[in-house]
């Protein structure tokens, strides 16, 4: 795509220079911490599974057993314990379900305890190298496929067998993505339940077997609509890498993961959200999973024609965080929104401005375009419409990835007829004006040229204004989304750990590598 | 066996349904209540107005999802359409028409009363037809003759009688007040009047009609949306070789 | 609006000139010829009313006393007896229904007549110049007030009460224009029924009385709007100057009014037709009523990308009959259509490119733009983005007046809701992008521009190939829509008069004289 | 006096209204004839599908318009709003709180259990207000204390406890699985067992509660879509001034 708004681009250049002198402290102190769920989700990826008889997990019977000492890494117990029980994973994780404690047993010999890491890596590295070369052979078989942008639509049940039916029905119906909505409660839950479940609220809770069941079910519909149907969860909350770590054993195409979310949206710690963000991504890096950040909900509580500068400056922190986790651009699903009052004369020209902007900001990037969902009623026949200007300007200006907007948004998580609805919405419109953005340019200096520049304009301000206090004060000063979280806050702080001097994780060590961070 | 169907939200067995209505009374609380009462006996248990909206001083529109028991069993459900499994291609009909009777069937058709909606009976008739479906005028064995527009049923009879057609197809449009209701009652009158009920065989077709109502009627078939020529051609050809014993 | 398309002017010249030269020889023809219904309309400009104890209205009563005497002029008969019998026009009307003839009187001196006539003529120039500024002096008064484009829609209960609730309640909601459907039959009586009625099928009866209650009823909402509403009927049919004559009285603002279509879609009789629509123009030029013409029919039986042609050029005959019938161009709301099949690629584009071509080659007529209706289904929420998108079109090219799709179009007449939702998604659609045309360009030979010049290039051909045959075989070759008409042939042929000598119609003389024909 | 109100489409009494839904069975006519036969038991005595469509192999969805003599007396509808006809502007309402209680109210309000959505009371309870409609902290009368988002029951009494508050606002807007109900229930048994039921004014609020639901789980009234600070204060007030006897 041409750009057509001649943006300045010694003003972009800034704003990701100052992005990256923001996040560059943060990145100092994240290098220098772990968290239970990053001991957890590298146990997860070495294999460490189940749960005991009262549902507790078994990453967290071994990260609860080590209390201070997890500050040396958490698989260091495991391991060693393999080492010394001799028991394969499947037989130790037994075993720890039943009362088996890691904590006690004499340390073995450093050269044992990696030589039986390297087997795990190994095993990580080929499952999740087999999903990629998996989910990429399918891709390229069945290459023009998917629709573009991505349509994509959420199940959210609370049961996943019902979100089965939904999901595949979606798939039938020509989505292209499935993202498993979770449950109100799990984002504030520090661990991640065990096994099937049905009973969720607004959602369904992530589990790993849950992810397995849903990527089966599309798997068939794959094959049968020759057409690649990307999975997707959320790597959010107290779990954010354990919930990577699962999504790459299973083969999640699509995870959502921001680096601020559950920092202003969750009141999670910030200390603790930071490190764990970091962990997750590069679990989400390597295993080819596309993030999705959530700039969105700034606008659920900032209103949209005036903080449009909120979401583009997230972009840039989001797009740094995200880069030197070792995501590739095309694995950055930014996010941002169709937001505005419906009844702003002209809202659909700074729509589309700031839909334009955001794409030629960030070129590679599969934009991740949220719909309408504030200023959506119970007036369904309106809503309709809305999500239809929606369609047209995500269209119109070449978007990644859509998410479709639900008729019925203001009443009910959506019911497989809204899914249908809104994705023979979304068909029609962007068919029928497929290639409207090529055949248009916008005129010098108008309306929308000026919007777009106003909003990059203002973004390089705030960002200056975040540099100067630096990261961790502008979110205790309110400036994101007038939401205050002070540093020392905020939930799973007590997750926080200060790596030792001695801190072992070879995944950790594995993935830096192979990332080439 | 019995097997009970509801309505389906998101959870078997929800009997979520989605409405819209207007009600003659003016917006506010006591509209709300008058539409949420309204959806309770209709029999919803679970009944949401989500959107109420004036329309005028004394109107006020209402957007309402419920939910309900009431269900029906599926298998106990008698459908009777007008061709079965089975239709004839154009070659095939051809071919059966050759096999099973030995002539060209001679079909007439018209948009009938003052209806003018001639796309219809046209995508059934026209060369051309509709849908890459092609219409009777090509078939080889079949002589068909459209009328066009708003011809009396009168003029239909008696042009069918002309040229010894083996069948007539009426097509009906327009539905408002049930005014097809009333033309195609009368139409099959004047056929039973004149003693011709049985020379014909008669279709009626239109985007409204149901081989139900059009046999409720007196017809012996009916034909609605998606009604292709191969449809119609199936069941005359079939209908005059049973008429004939050579089904 | 400046041109975005770069359309040739000399090939629109060249179009306009071939419609010059097509309709040359019709005029001619209709000036040597009157029908029944051009009479009956004389009349009721007269003041002839009321009707006879079947039901036959007064001016149908004089007509048919009068046979071959009509090729003199109607009036002559009715003025003699008005002068011979020293009634008034009501008395006299009311002696007609009850038996009286006016054919058997012996003719009285003709300045006598012509005094008496023009005595008539001042009356009728007194309403209808009274209701033109009555309509001036309110559009005046409420300058910008109403929608652009006009909001339009339609009511058709079959009850004139039912219409008054629903016309009532859709001014309330931002109509701007209100049309009352007619019922099916209507357009072949060769009568106009009277009185108020309750029943008809898909509309509801043209009557005289019909239209005072609507105007009465619509002017109750104008003042309380503050918004002119804008009455409409149709002038089409075996009867079209009589109802061009009741809408001056009465004071519609629009009527349907077409040079063509009762040909081609009513299987009128042609001469018929011809003759009639130019007085029917005439009566509406001068009462200030804006026409609407008919060429979105010919899209609902041929298809709308390959034939656009034949609405372009029917527009430009359109245009040519209504300039010698005294039309103004801001008087011709030329028609056209958003009828493609809307799972047609692009097809967005092609609407797009042509309504910015009837924008451009009419820049100064209030263009009628009618939505889809072919490709609605009784899929309501499909339709309704069919329709917004319609709007959207509608908008972004200035047109004038704008039909209102409706959700429901596949299934019945507009109820009082449809109506609702259809206004509610205008209004949504084109506040929300109101400026959007203005700001864009279209690519240089790109699909767009090249759609135009397509459509105004077969155009042109198509005009030639009509003028070497010329109109009227034309149309019995089936060249417009694909619809046969032998110029000898369809209703209301025996309703021709080839006008006498000494024919005399003081309306059509006056009515020539102000238009400055 | 009895008023009998039917849904309107373009004809008094003709009881039109549109409903869409899905059934658990394949598209085709048996589908089709299951949805009409689903709309006659609702009571709809014409009923026509005018729309079915597949959303998978099991699953078809209709659009229907239906026609029912289904009514509601619109005189007999008893509606209960938590305020009537008048409501105090932010100045008349503290004036009212002036003269009638001569002290400051003090209000607690949170989103409660695990709903985050606090943009509701928010709007209600911040500086800011909505829709132009100023938010209690403003009024100068009212002390208001806004706890945000997840707050636990328990934690929300405590709280008002320690403050001395004279109202407790509770906002729900998670509604699926009836989430709310169980937790507004929750709330409710929790203040009765620890007896401090009458010590509060306990208001509900949320873009699906209605008064009605409020009451029937306990509360003193609720508040629906379209609420502003101004609604809340003004039941406040006049129910605490009734306790003093100064309404
Ligand atoms: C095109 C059209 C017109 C054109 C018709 C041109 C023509 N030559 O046909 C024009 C502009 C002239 C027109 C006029 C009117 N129309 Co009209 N029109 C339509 C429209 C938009 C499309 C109909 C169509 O062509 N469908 C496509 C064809 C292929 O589908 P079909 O007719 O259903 O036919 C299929 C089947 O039903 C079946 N079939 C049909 N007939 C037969 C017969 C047999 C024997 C068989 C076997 C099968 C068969 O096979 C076909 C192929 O599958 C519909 C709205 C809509 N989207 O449906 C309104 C619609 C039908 N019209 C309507 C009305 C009210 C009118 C008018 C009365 C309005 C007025 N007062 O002026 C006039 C009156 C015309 C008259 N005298 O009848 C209403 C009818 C409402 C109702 N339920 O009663 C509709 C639904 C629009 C609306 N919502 O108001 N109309
Ligand atoms: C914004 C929003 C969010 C934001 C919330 C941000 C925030 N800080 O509030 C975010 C993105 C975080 C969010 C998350 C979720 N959301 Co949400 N969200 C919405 C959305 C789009 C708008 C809600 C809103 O702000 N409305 C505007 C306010 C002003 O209106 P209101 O809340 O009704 O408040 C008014 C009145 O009700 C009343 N009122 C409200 N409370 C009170 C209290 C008192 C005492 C009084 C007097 C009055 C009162 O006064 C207000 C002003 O008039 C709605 C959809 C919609 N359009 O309604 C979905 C919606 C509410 N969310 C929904 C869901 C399911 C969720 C999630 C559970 C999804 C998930 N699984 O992740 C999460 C979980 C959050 C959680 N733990 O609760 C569903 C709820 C479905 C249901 N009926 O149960 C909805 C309807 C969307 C949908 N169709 O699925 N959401
Ligand atoms: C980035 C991100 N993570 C997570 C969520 C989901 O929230 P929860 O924390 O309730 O799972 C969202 C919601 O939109 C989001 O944008
Ligand atoms: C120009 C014109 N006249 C009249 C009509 C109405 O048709 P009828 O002749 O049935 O009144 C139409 C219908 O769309 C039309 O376009």
């Amino acid at each position: 795509m041409e750009p057509k708004l001649g943006l300045p681009p010694e003003r972009i250049a800034r704003a990701r220079k100052l992005a990256e002198q923001i996040v560059s402290p943060v990145q100092r102190f994240i290098d220098a911490h772990t968290t239970v769920t990053v001991e957890r989700a590298t146990l997860r990826l070495a294999g460490v599974d189940g749960a005991d008889a009262d549902g507790v997990p078994v990453p967290n019977l071994v990260v609860d057993q080590l209390k201070d000492r997890l500050e040396e890494g958490a698989l260091k117990y495991y391991v060693n314990a393999l080492v010394r029980t001799g028991e394969d994973v499947q037989g130790l994780n037994r075993r720890i379900a039943e009362g088996f404690r890691v904590d006690n047993l004499p340390m073995g010999d450093p050269e044992a305890l990696e030589a039986r890491a390297k087997q795990l890596v190994g095993a990580f590295a080929a499952r999740v190298k087999g999903n990629r070369s998996h989910r990429e052979a399918k891709l390229a078989k069945y290459h023009d496929r998917n629709h573009k942008p991505l349509l994509y639509v959420i199940v959210a049940t609370g049961n996943i067998h019902e979100d089965v039916k939904q999901a595949k029905a979606a798939a039938e119906q020509g989505a292209d993505v499935v993202a498993v909505i979770r449950t109100t409660a799990q984002s504030l839950l520090d661990y991640v339940p065990y096994g099937a479940t049905t009973e969720g609220f607004g959602g369904t809770y992530a589990t790993q077997e849950n992810f397995r069941i849903m990527r089966a079910a599309l798997d068939e519909v794959v094959d049968k609509q020759q057409r690649y149907i990307y999975l997707t969860n959320y790597a959010s909350g107290l779990c954010m890498p354990e919930i990577a770590a699962m999504g790459a054993l299973e083969r999640l195409d699509m995870m959502l993961n921001d680096s601020m979310y559950g920092i202003l949206f969750r009141d999670i710690n910030m200390y603790r959200t930071f490190v764990d963000q970091k962990f997750s991504r590069m679990i989400n890096a390597f295993a080819g999973v596309i993030i999705n950040t959530g700039e969105d909900n700034y606008l659920t509580t900032s209103d949209a024609v005036e903080k449009a500068y909120t979401v583009l400056a997230s972009q840039f922190l989001n797009e740094r965080f995200a880069t030197i986790a070792g995501l590739a651009p095309w694995q950055m699903g930014l996010g941002h929104a169709f937001e505005m009052d419906p009844t702003i004369p002209n809202g659909f020209l700074r729509e589309l401005a700031q839909a334009q902007m955001a794409r030629e900001i960030f070129p590679e990037a599969p934009l991740k375009y949220m719909p309408p969902t504030k200023f959506m009623t119970g007036d369904i026949f309106r809503g309709h419409v809305q999500d239809a200007l929606f369609n047209f300007v995500s269209q119109m200006t070449g978007q990644g990835i859509h998410l479709l907007g639900m008729l019925t948004e203001a009443i009910h998580t959506p019911f497989m007829q809204d899914r249908f609805l809104a994705l023979e919405n979304a068909k029609y419109v962007m068919n029928n004006m497929a290639d409207l953005g090529e055949e248009i340019a916008f005129k010098p200096g108008g309306r929308i040229v000026q919007r777009a520049h106003q909003v990059l304009e203002e973004t390089v301000q705030f960002l200056e204004s975040i540099e100067a206090v630096g990261l961790m004060d502008a979110i205790e000063q309110g400036l994101f989304a007038d939401i205050k979280r002070p540093r020392d806050m905020g939930k799973g702080l007590d997750g926080l750990r200060p790596k030792a001097a001695g801190y072992w994780n070879p995944f950790e060590q594995y993935l830096t590598r192979e990332l080439g961070l | 066996m019995t097997h009970i169907v509801r309505p389906y939200g998101d959870t078997l067995n929800d009997g979520a349904v989605q409405l819209s209505f207007t009600l003659p009374v003016p917006v506010g609380p006591r509209g709300r209540e008058a539409a949420r009462l309204f959806m309770e006996k209709l029999g919803f248990r679970h009944a949401e107005i989500v959107h109420a909206q004036a329309l005028s001083e004394g109107f006020s529109f209402y957007v309402a999802y419920g939910r309900t028991e009431v269900s029906v069993d599926y298998d106990e459900i008698h459908i009777e359409e007008a061709t079965g499994e089975k239709v004839y291609s154009m070659n095939e009909a051809c071919e059966a028409i050759r096999e099973k009777l030995g002539r060209k069937v001679v079909i007439v058709g018209a948009c009938t009363g003052f209806d003018a909606h001639t796309v219809g009976i046209d995508a059934i008739m026209n060369m051309k037809g509709y849908n890459h479906h092609y219409g009777l005028e090509r078939y080889q064995e079949v002589e068909a003759h459209n009328l066009g527009a708003q011809v009396p049923n009168e003029k239909l009879i008696d042009y069918a009688l002309k040229v010894g057609a083996d069948a007539i197809l009426v097509s009906q449009i327009v539905t408002q007040k049930d005014v097809h209701v009333q033309n195609m009652t009368e139409f099959i009158e004047l056929l039973q009047a004149r003693g011709l009920r049985e020379r014909f065989i008669v279709c009626a077709g239109g985007s409204r009609i149901s081989n139900k109502l059009a046999v409720e009627l007196g017809f012996d078939a009916g034909f609605g949306q998606g009604t292709y020529a191969e449809h119609v051609a199936t069941f005359i050809i079939d209908r005059l070789a049973e008429r004939q014993g050579r089904a």
